[in-house]
């Protein structure tokens, strides 16, 4: 009875904390101002919310086939969400699109990494504060 | 409902925009939540089909297509206000005859009370498959489903035709 | 309550019907033949939810027999729209091809295009 | 009732995502946004098959996993190389 107990809390604990996750990562993704900054938001619902999630439907299923299954979807989720959010942001690249920057005001302009990446060498006692997200 | 109301909203950017990318994107997205409105709806084998068609194989013809063509669509010409308005009348036609159909989810509605049920049981006893959506398909209609498989057959000859001359024509040029 | 009654048990129903007339719109207003090509799927889709919801019966689970449930939902229609959907397909596949012929022949997918072309050809 | 909690907290980020691809100024924050719109559809009907008492179905979500990075790599192969492989007429006929 109180194994039966513990399980249910914690899964109770892990579902939440997961749809809290991907809840804010949806948040983010309406809040941020650039695509790649939206990715940033994104990968957290992706990984941390699809995760717990999982984990808490796993604790209910038990040791049987659902479970393994789950885990496969969780894996799957895990392998291609990078991959794909790293082909985006390669193609946005491409397509001309820049990430926002912000300049020595703190207003956000759009930025060529590479030229800020000069400049950061350039002047060693700025620092990379900025590092261009790829 | 919930999903009925993205899809509903998802529509509506279809119909706005007119970057075709976007809107093959957004059509995927429309099969996703459909398929997930099916899963409610308890059509398992459907949602299934409707991913992988509507989310897989349209949107990679659909982009095809338009690497072939082009990507963007030009303003329209006429003014939008007759097939607004014929739209318009054919929805409130057809919102007042939803009305004599019968509320969501009864179990005593002409629809579930006249063959399904036979179906469900016999389905073990006659066919022995557990999935009556299997069994319905292959064994009571199988000849509906040589129909459909004619019918794709068809479909495939016809693009296999079209597309041959588009590739005859091609060293010409 | 009463009178929101009715609207709340038809949702779906709306839903569906919002969906096939956007559909028509589509398929009726606009010229481009993709954006003609997409508005059908959208009819389409909206043909098989009307389909399909009519089955559902709440409480009831997917139709795959099994010991525990009792109440399952209607078959029938899930075969139905599966067959539809796959014919569907076939069709997009059909329509695509046309169009790239279309392409090929005329230079362009706009319909208003392709018919002044016709005409310079008479 | 842990999994409608769950279920919620999924189906309001779904909202959000939705808006995001109807309002994305770019064709790449639709991509994205339809990129997790799937993982959404995944999680969605995980729980509802659990909330249902039929967790049988996750077949489904695996499919939708696998379609879901499918259509996308598509999409982006697309706009990388400006065609999907062999280009258009072949894919046509698949």
């Amino acid at each position: 009875m109180s194994a039966g107990f513990f399980t249910d809390l914690l899964s109770w604990l892990l579902l939440v904390a997961g749809g809290f996750f991907f809840l804010v990562g949806a948040i983010g993704l309406n809040r941020m101002p650039d695509v790649f900054t939206r990715m940033h938001a994104v990968s957290v619902g992706d990984t941390l919310g699809a995760g717990l999630l999982v984990a808490g439907m796993a604790l209910q299923a038990g040791p049987t086939l659902v479970t393994v299954k789950l885990f496969l979807i969780l894996l799957v989720i895990w392998f291609t969400g990078p991959v794909a959010t790293h082909a985006l942001a390669r193609a946005a690249l491409q397509d001309k699109l820049l990430p926002l920057i912000a300049n020595r005001s703190g207003k956000l302009v759009e930025g060529d990494p590479d030229k800020i990446a000069l400049k950061d060498s350039s002047k060693p006692g700025k620092g990379r504060a900025q590092p261009s997200k790829r | 409902m919930v999903l009925l109301s993205l899809l509903a909203a998802v529509t509506i950017g279809i119909v706005r925009l007119r970057n075709l990318f976007a809107i093959v994107i957004l059509s995927g997205i429309y099969s996703f939540l459909m398929a997930s409105v099916m899963i409610v709806l308890d059509a398992v084998d459907v949602a299934m089909t409707e991913a992988s068609v509507g989310a897989g194989i349209s949107t990679v013809l659909m982009l095809g297509v338009l690497y072939l063509t082009k990507t963007e669509e030009s303003a329209p010409v006429h003014s939008p206000a007759l097939p607004l308005f014929v739209s318009a009348v054919t929805g409130a036609v057809l919102i007042y005859g939803t009305f004599g159909l019968p509320p969501f989810g009864m179990a005593d509605t002409p629809v579930n009370t006249h063959i399904g049920p036979d179906y469900l049981a016999g389905s073990i006893p006659q066919t022995g498959i557990p999935n009556v959506v299997t069994s319905v398909l292959a064994s009571y209609r199988g000849f509906d489903t040589l129909g459909e498989t004619t019918v794709i057959f068809t479909a495939g000859i016809g693009v296999l035709l079209l597309l041959k001359r588009l590739r005859r024509a091609e060293p010409d040029k | 309550m009463t009178v929101f009654s009715p609207l709340i048990d038809h949702f779906n129903y709306f839903i569906i019907i919002f969906l096939m007339v956007s559909g028509l719109y589509v398929v009726v207003a606009r010229g481009n033949m993709i954006k003609k090509l997409v508005g059908l799927m959208l009819f389409q889709t909206s043909v098989y939810l009307l389909y399909l919801s009519p089955g559902k019966i709440l409480g009831g689970t997917p139709p795959i027999i099994d010991e525990n449930f009792q109440i399952y939902s209607n078959p029938l229609p899930h075969v139905l729209i599966l067959t539809a959907i796959v014919v569907g397909v076939a069709t997009l596949a059909l329509g695509l091809a046309l169009v790239l012929r279309i392409n090929e022949e005329y230079g362009t997918i706009e319909e208003d295009e392709i018919f002044a072309a016709g005409d310079e050809d008479k | 009732m842990m999994f409608a909690a769950a279920i919620l907290a999924v189906l309001a980020a779904l909202i959000l995502t939705v808006v995001r691809a109807l309002k994305g100024p770019t064709v790449f924050d639709r991509l994205l946004a339809a990129n997790s719109i799937g993982t959404g559809a995944i999680l969605l009907l995980a729980l509802f098959g659990f909330m249902t008492g039929r967790p049988e179905f996750l077949d489904i979500g695996l499919l939708y996993a696998l379609l879901n990075v499918i259509g996308t790599l598509a999409v982006l192969k697309f706009f990388r190389y400006g065609s999907l492989g062999h280009g258009g007429e072949e894919e046509t006929e698949a």
